[in-house]
C-alpha cells in the first residue's frame, strides 16, 4: 500500500509551508499543534525535573541543610504537580496521539481541529496559572491536596495552583473527546476496528479515563477552592463533614489518571516491539481488550490508595479484591509484548532498546503494585518510600520510557530527520541504571519504615538515600543526553526517508515529515496492522 | 464544546457540494455525526462533573437528615417549582426550535430559540431573587453564615452543596443563553436548512442537559422532607 | 441528512408528562413516607430525565453508539456513587468487639438485638 | 558503612512475623514472574536479533490457551494474595478484648500520648512488652498518621472521628514513631519513640511517673468543672440521660435510631449533642465544641467509661496477664 508519491525537493511539508509565528498560534493542523504541545512539555519535565534533582541532593544527608522545611515541601509538591498534571497526562496523548493518531487514521486531521488548537491554549494557560502559583510563593499541600490541610491549614498559593489544574483538566477533556469522536468517524476505508493499530486503542481507551473522570478531579479541585477562598464547608471535620470524601472524590479521577498516563506508552510499545520484531503482535484483540478492560475497571479500584485512610475495613476488602482483577489485563499485555518476540526478526534499533528498558522497569512498577495491594502489607507500606519506588517506576519506568520509545520510534515522521542510534541507545542504558539506582534502594527504604515527604530523616536511612541521589544524578545525565541528540538531530541528522524502519501503519506510507494535509491521496486499508508476513497465506 | 459549534459555523470550505462542508470531513452526514457525537460525549463529562456534588450531597443528607430537613425549609418551594416548570417550558420549546430547523422553518426557528432565551432568562431572574434573598437571612456559607438551632454546622454544609450546585447550574444556563443568541442569529441569517441544522441540534442538546441537571436538583434541594418526618 | 422528526402532538405529550410529574413530586414531598421520601424523588426525577433524554434529546432515535454513551455516563456514576457508599454504609459495621470504624457510625434503623453491642447493620 | 544498611526493619510486635511473611512470599512471587519475563525477552532479543531490515519474523498470530493460562493462573495467585493478606489486615485492625488503652493526639507538629493512669508523654510512649496495647487517637488540626515500623501499623489521625491502632510488642527496646501523613512544615519533625519494657520495668516507670490521678479521675473533675452533673443525674431523674452503665450498652436515639455507645459516640455526643438525640430527652444540652480539647474529651470519655458498675475497665493493678499471642475474639461472641 504504498501511495507516497513522487515530489521534487525541496518538498512541501508541515513545516515549512508556512513560516510565520502565526502560522504555528493559529494553526489547526494536530501535527503543528503536536510540537506545540511537545514544546511546553519538555518545558514541564525539565522544570519538574529540577525540582527533584534539589529534592534529592537535600535528601543526601540526613539533615535538613540545603534547604529550609518549607521550601523542601514546595518542591515535592510543585514536582507532583508539574510531572503529573504538564507531563505525564499530556505527554503521549497530546504530543504523540496528536501527531500519529489522524496519519495512523488515514485521516486529514482531528475530527475538530479548531477545538484541538483551544485545547493546546487551554492548556497553556493553565500551566501559566500554576507557574504563577510557583513564582509567587509556591505551594506546599502535596500533589495530593489533602483537605483539611489544603483547605485550613496551609498558607501557600493553594487556590491558584487547584485553579491551574481544574483549567488543564478541561483540556484534557476536550483533547480525549476529541480523539474518540476522530476514532470512531474520520477512519479510512478499509479501517475496521480489528485492525487498527493497537496504538489508537489504546488512545481510544485513554480518552474515555479522560471523559469519565478529569470532571470529577474538576468539581473536586473546585469545592476546594471555595471552600479554601469563599470559606464554604464540605469537607471541613469542624461543620461535621468528612475529609475522607474529599479523598474518595479525588481519587475517582486520580487512580485512573495513572491509565491515562501508562495506556498511551503501552500502545507506544505495541507498535515499537512489533515494528522491530517485524511480526505480527501476539494476541491482537488480547492487547485491544485489555486495553479498554483497564480503563474500565481502572475506576472501580481508587480506594486502594485509602486503606489506613479511615475507610471501612469491609470497603477496603472491595477495593483490593477489584484492584487485583485490573492487575491481570497489565499482566496479559506484557505476556503478549514478550510472546512477540519469539521468533521474531528483532531489529536492535534505538526504539527498541528503549521499549525493552521499559518492560524491565514496567514489569518491577507493576508487580510491586501486588504488595501495595495486599491490604495487611499496605497498612506498613502506606505513605513509605515503598510506594514512592513504586509509582515511580510506573509513571517513570513505564510512562515516560514508553514515551521515550514511541518519540525515537516517529522522531523521523514527525521531523524527517535520524538522530544517533548508537547515542540514543548509550542514553536508554544510562537511563535504565540510573533510574534503578534511584528508585531501586527506595524499595527497601520504605520497607524499613521511612515515610515519604519527610525532609529529615533518622541517620540509619543515609546510605539508601545517598544511593538513590547518586542514582538520580545518572538518570539527570541520560535525559539530558537524550535532549541533545534529539535537537542535533534537527541540524546535523539524516535525511530520515518516508519508513526508516520498514514498518506498517498508515503513517509510514506518507512522506517524513508528512505533508501538511497528511497524505496526498486518501488511503485504503485492506489488511490487518502489523502483517509483515502480507504475503504469506494467513493462519491463526 | 461552543467550538464544536463555531467549527461548523464559522467554516466556508472550498468544496462546492455545501459551504458548510468542513476540509477534512467527506460528507456532511459525517460531519453531523461527529459534531453530535461529540456533544453527546461532553454530556457525559457533564454527567460526572455534576456527579461528584451529587456524592457529597448524598453523602451528608444519610448522616445529617435533620439538618438537611431545616436547612431546605428555609428554600422557597413555590419559586422552585415555579423555575421547574419554566425550564421544562424552554426545553418544550428548544425541541420546536429543532423541530422547525429540521423542517426548514426559519422564521420559526429564531422565534423558538428566542422564546426558550426568554424562559431561561425568567429562570434566571427568579434565582436572582432566591440568592438574594439568601443573602440577606445569612444563609450564604462562610464567616458570616448564620442558621437558628443547633444544626448549623451541617446547615452550613448544605447551603454550600445548594450554592455550589446551584451556581453551577447557573453558570450553564448563563453559558446556554450565550449559545442561543448565537444560533438565534445565525437562524435569522439564514444558515440552516433541512439538510444541515447540526449547530441547533447540539445546542439544543446542551439545553436539554441543563434542564435534566434542575430535573434533579429541584427535589433534592427543595423537597427534603417536606412532610415534617425529622420536624 | 434526515434526523427524525417528532410530531408536535410528542412534544406536547412529553412537555404535559413532565409538568404531570413535577406536580406528583411536590405533592409526594408533603406525603409522610417516612425513608421513602428520598427514592421515591429520585424515582420521579429519573422518569422525566429520561422522557427528555429520549425524545427532546432524540436518543429514542439515535444510533447504538449514542444510546451506548448515554448508558456509559450512568454507569460510572453509579460506580462513583455505589462504591463510594460501600465505604460510607458498611462503617457502622462492626470492627472488632465494642466498637465502630468512625464517630458515632455505629447507628442502625431497627430495634437493638438483645446482645447489647453487637454492632449496627446500616445507617439511617 | 555497610553493615549500617538496614535492609529489614524490626520485628518488633506479635503481627510483625506475619506480615512480613505475607511480604517475602510476594516477593518470592514476584521475582520469580520478573525473572522469568526478563530472561524470556533477553534470549528473545539474543537469538532472533537480526540486522536485516528487509527480514520478516514468524507467521505467529497468537494462541488462545496460551492467553487464558496467562490470565488465569496470575488471577489465581492473586486470590492466594488477596485471601492471606485480607486475613492479616483482618488481624492489624482487630483488637482483642483485653487490651491496655492509651489516649493519643495528634497536632501539628506531636503526639501526645495520655495513659489510664494519669501519665502523660509527648513524642515518647512507654509500653509493655506481651500485653496488647490499644490506642485510640484523634488530630487536633490536619490529618497525620500515627505509624510504627516496628508493629507494622499505622492509621490517619482525622480530626472530629476516632482512629485506633493496636500491637502487643515484643522487643524490648526503643523503636520509631513516625508521622507518616503529610501535615505541613514540620511534618518530618512529628516523629518518636516508642519504648517498649519489660512489665516491671514498665510498673517502676509509672509508679515513677504519676501525674494528677487518674486519667477517668481528671474526668471526673472536668465533669463538675463543666457542670455535666448538673444535668446527667446518675439516678436518671436529671435532664439529661444518666450515664451510668451507659458504656458498651445500645442507646435508643429519638430518630427511632440505635446506637452502640463506643468512644466516638462519647465524643460526638460531647461536641455535637444533637445530631445523635437520646430518646426521650430535649435537646437542650450545648455544644462543647472549641470549649474542650481532645485531650480533654479523651478524659471525659474515660470517666463514662468507667461508671460501669461491675467495671470492665482495664487497668494496671487489675488487668489479667495476657497471652502474648492475642486470640481474635469471634464476629457475634
Amino acid at each position: 500500500m504504498d501511495t507516497t508519491m513522487p515530489v521534487a525537493a525541496p518538498r512541501v511539508t508541515y513545516l515549512n509551508h508556512e513560516h510565520t509565528v502565526a502560522s504555528w498560534l493559529l494553526t489547526k493542523d494536530h501535527k503543528r499543534i503536536g510540537i506545540m504541545y511537545l514544546m511546553v512539555v519538555t518545558f514541564a519535565f525539565f522544570l519538574g525535573g529540577l525540582f527533584a534533582t534539589v529534592i534529592r541532593l537535600e535528601l543526601a544527608t540526613p539533615a535538613g541543610d540545603l534547604v529550609s522545611a518549607d521550601t523542601y515541601n514546595k518542591l515535592f509538591t510543585m514536582h507532583g504537580v508539574a510531572m503529573v498534571f504538564f507531563v505525564l497526562i499530556p505527554a503521549v496523548p497530546a504530543i504523540l496521539g496528536n501527531f500519529v493518531l489522524p496519519l495512523q487514521l488515514g485521516a486529514k486531521d482531528v475530527a475538530f481541529p479548531k477545538l484541538n488548537l483551544l485545547s493546546w491554549y487551554i492548556f497553556v494557560i493553565g500551566f501559566l496559572f500554576t507557574v504563577y502559583a510557583m513564582v509567587a510563593g509556591g505551594v506546599d499541600t502535596g500533589w495530593t491536596f489533602y483537605t483539611p490541610y489544603s483547605s485550613r491549614a496551609s498558607n501557600t498559593n493553594v487556590v491558584a495552583t487547584g485553579l491551574g489544574v481544574f483549567i488543564t483538566g478541561f483540556s484534557s477533556i476536550l483533547t480525549g473527546l476529541n480523539f474518540m469522536v476522530t476514532i470512531h468517524r474520520m477512519r479510512a476505508p478499509g479501517l475496521t476496528w480489528f485492525r487498527l493499530p493497537l496504538f489508537v486503542w489504546a488512545i481510544y481507551s485513554t480518552s474515555l479515563v479522560q471523559i469519565l473522570g478529569t470532571p470529577v478531579i474538576a468539581i473536586t479541585t473546585l469545592a476546594l477552592a471555595v471552600e479554601r477562598f469563599l470559606h464554604f464547608g464540605i469537607f471541613d471535620p469542624v461543620l461535621g463533614g468528612d475529609p475522607v470524601l474529599f479523598q474518595h472524590m479525588f481519587w475517582f479521577y486520580s487512580h485512573p489518571a495513572v491509565y491515562i498516563m501508562i495506556l498511551p506508552p503501552m500502545g507506544a510499545i505495541s507498535e515499537v516491539i512489533a515494528a522491530f520484531s517485524r511480526k505480527s503482535i501476539f494476541g491482537y484483540s488480547f492487547v485491544a481488550f485489555s486495553s479498554l478492560a483497564i480503563a474500565i475497571f481502572g475506576f472501580l479500584v481508587w480506594a486502594h490508595h485509602m486503606f489506613v485512610s479511615g475507610i471501612s475495613i469491609y470497603s477496603a476488602l472491595v477495593f483490593s479484591f477489584l484492584t487485583y482483577a485490573v492487575a491481570i489485563p497489565s499482566a496479559v499485555k506484557t505476556f503478549n509484548w514478550a510472546a512477540t518476540m519469539y521468533r521474531g526478526a528483532i531489529w536492535l534499533k534505538a526504539p527498541m532498546i528503549w521499549a525493552i528498558a521499559f518492560l524491565g522497569l514496567f514489569l518491577v512498577g507493576g508487580l510491586t503494585g501486588l504488595f501495595t495491594a495486599a491490604l495487611g502489607v499496605d497498612v506498613h507500606l502506606h505513605d513509605t518510600y515503598f510506594v514512592v519506588a513504586h509509582f515511580h517506576f510506573i509513571m517513570v519506568g513505564g510512562a515516560i520510557m514508553g514515551y521515550f520509545a514511541g518519540l525515537h520510534y516517529w522522531w523521523p515522521k514527525i521531523t524527517g530527520r535520524m538522530y544517533s542510534d548508537i547515542w540514543a541507545k548509550v542514553a536508554a542504558i544510562i537511563v535504565f541504571v540510573g533510574f534503578n539506582l534511584t528508585f531501586g534502594p527506595q524499595f527497601i527504604l520504605g520497607y524499613v519504615g521511612m515515610p515519604r515527604r519527610y525532609h529529615v530523616y533518622p541517620p540509619e536511612f543515609q546510605v539508601l538515600n545517598v544511593l538513590s541521589s547518586a542514582g538520580a544524578s545518572i538518570l539527570a545525565v541520560g535525559y539530558v543526553l537524550v535532549a541533545i541528540y534529539l535537537v542535533a538531530s534537527l541540524f546535523y541528522g539524516e535525511e530520515a526517508g518516508d519508513n526508516p524502519w520498514h514498518a506498517t501503519g498508515l503513517e509510514w506510507t506518507t512522506q517524513s515529515p508528512p505533508l501538511p494535509h497528511n497524505f496526498a491521496t486518501q488511503p485504503v486499508v485492506t489488511e490487518d496492522a502489523y502483517e509483515y508476513s502480507q504475503r504469506e497465506i494467513k493462519v491463526v | 464544546m461552543s467550538d464544536a459549534i463555531a467549527a461548523h459555523a464559522g467554516s466556508h470550505g472550498t468544496h462546492a457540494h455545501h459551504n458548510d462542508l468542513q476540509h477534512h470531513f467527506d460528507s456532511l452526514e459525517q460531519q453531523h455525526e461527529a459534531a453530535t457525537l461529540g456533544m453527546w460525549l461532553f454530556l457525559i463529562t457533564e454527567v460526572l462533573f455534576f456527579g461528584g456534588l451529587f456524592l457529597a450531597y448524598t453523602l451528608y443528607r444519610v448522616w445529617y437528615p435533620v439538618a438537611w430537613a431545616e436547612a431546605s425549609r428555609e428554600l422557597d418551594i413555590v419559586l422552585g417549582a415555579f423555575n421547574t416548570a419554566v425550564l421544562i417550558g424552554s426545553s418544550l420549546t428548544m425541541a420546536f426550535a429543532v423541530r422547525a430547523a429540521q423542517t426548514g422553518k426559519q422564521r420559526a426557528t429564531v422565534v423558538w430559540i428566542l422564546l426558550t432565551m426568554a424562559l431561561g432568562l425568567v429562570f434566571l431572574i427568579v434565582k436572582y431573587f432566591e440568592y438574594k434573598e439568601k443573602f440577606e437571612h445569612h444563609h450564604v456559607p462562610g464567616p458570616n453564615f448564620a442558621f437558628e438551632g443547633p444544626q448549623a454546622g451541617p446547615a452550613q454544609i448544605y447551603f454550600s452543596l445548594y450554592f455550589l450546585m446551584t451556581g453551577l447550574h447557573a453558570t450553564h444556563m448563563i453559558i446556554g443563553f450565550v449559545i442561543m443568541a448565537v444560533i438565534a442569529w445565525m437562524a435569522h441569517k439564514k444558515r440552516f436548512t433541512p439538510e444541515w441544522y447540526t449547530p441547533v441540534e447540539i445546542s439544543g442538546l446542551y439545553w436539554h442537559f441543563v434542564d435534566i441537571v434542575w430535573i434533579f436538583l429541584f427535589p433534592l434541594l427543595y423537597l427534603v422532607d417536606r412532610a415534617g418526618h425529622f420536624a | 441528512m434526515a434526523g427524525h422528526i417528532s410530531p408536535k402532538s410528542t412534544y406536547y405529550a412529553v412537555f404535559a408528562a413532565l409538568m404531570v410529574g413535577t406536580a406528583i413530586t411536590v405533592a409526594v414531598a408533603f406525603v409522610n413516607l417516612g425513608s421513602f421520601n428520598f427514592p421515591v424523588a429520585i424515582g420521579i426525577a429519573i422518569t422525566k430525565a429520561t422522557l427528555v433524554i429520549l425524545f427532546f434529546m432524540h436518543a429514542k432515535y439515535s444510533s447504538r453508539l449514542t444510546k451506548l454513551f448515554v448508558g456509559t455516563a450512568f454507569f460510572f456514576l453509579v460506580v462513583l456513587l455505589g462504591l463510594s457508599l460501600t465505604d460510607y454504609l458498611s462503617r457502622g459495621l462492626k470492627t472488632y468487639p465494642g466498637g465502630a470504624a468512625g464517630a458515632g457510625y455505629g447507628v442502625r434503623t431497627e430495634a437493638p438485638a438483645a446482645e447489647p453491642r453487637s454492632g449496627g447493620a446500616a445507617e439511617h | 558503612m555497610v553493615s549500617g544498611i538496614p535492609l529489614f526493619p524490626q520485628q518488633g510486635s506479635t503481627l510483625a512475623a506475619d506480615v512480613d511473611a505475607l511480604y517475602f512470599f510476594i516477593v518470592a512471587v514476584t521475582a520469580f514472574v520478573a525473572l522469568l519475563v526478563t530472561i524470556v525477552v533477553i534470549y528473545f532479543a539474543a537469538k532472533y536479533s537480526t540486522n536485516d531490515p528487509l527480514e520478516v519474523g514468524a507467521r505467529i498470530h497468537g494462541s488462545i490457551p496460551l492467553e487464558l493460562a496467562w490470565s488465569i493462573i496470575p488471577f489465581l495467585v492473586t486470590i492466594v494474595i488477596f485471601v492471606w493478606s485480607a486475613d492479616v489486615f483482618f488481624d492489624l485492625q482487630r483488637p482483642p478484648d483485653q487490651t491496655l488503652e492509651i489516649y493519643a493526639t495528634g497536632k501539628r507538629w506531636m503526639w501526645k500520648f495520655q495513659h489510664l493512669d494519669g501519665q502523660n508523654e509527648i513524642n515518647e510512649l512507654h509500653v509493655p512488652a506481651g500485653r496488647p496495647v490499644k490506642i485510640t487517637f484523634t488530630s487536633e488540626d490536619v490529618l497525620h498518621s500515627l505509624f510504627f515500623p516496628a508493629f507494622r501499623t499505622k492509621a490517619d489521625a482525622i480530626p472530629g472521628r476516632y482512629s485506633t491502632v493496636w500491637f502487643t510488642a515484643t522487643l524490648v527496646g526503643e523503636h520509631h514513631i513516625f508521622c507518616a501523613e503529610y501535615c505541613g512544615t514540620n511534618h518530618s519533625g512529628m516523629v518518636g519513640k516508642v519504648v517498649v519494657m519489660e512489665q516491671t520495668a514498665y510498673e517502676a516507670w509509672l509508679t515513677g511517673n504519676v501525674g494528677g490521678g487518674t486519667l477517668a479521675a481528671r474526668g471526673e473533675r472536668l465533669f463538675s468543672d463543666l457542670a455535666c452533673n448538673t444535668c446527667h443525674l446518675s439516678d436518671g431523674r436529671g435532664r439529661g440521660p444518666s450515664l451510668a452503665n451507659k458504656f458498651g450498652a445500645a442507646e435508643r436515639l429519638a430518630s427511632g435510631a440505635t446506637v452502640a455507645v463506643d468512644e466516638s459516640y462519647v465524643r460526638e455526643s460531647i461536641l455535637t449533642p444533637q445530631a445523635k438525640l437520646v430518646d426521650g430527652y430535649q435537646p437542650l444540652m450545648p455544644t462543647f465544641q472549641g470549649l474542650v480539647s481532645e485531650e480533654n474529651v479523651m478524659a471525659l470519655v474515660e470517666y463514662v467509661k468507667s461508671m460501669r458498675v461491675p467495671s470492665a475497665a482495664v487497668s494496671r493493678a487489675e488487668a489479667p496477664a495476657e497471652p502474648a499471642k492475642p486470640t481474635v475474639p469471634q464476629e457475634n461472641r
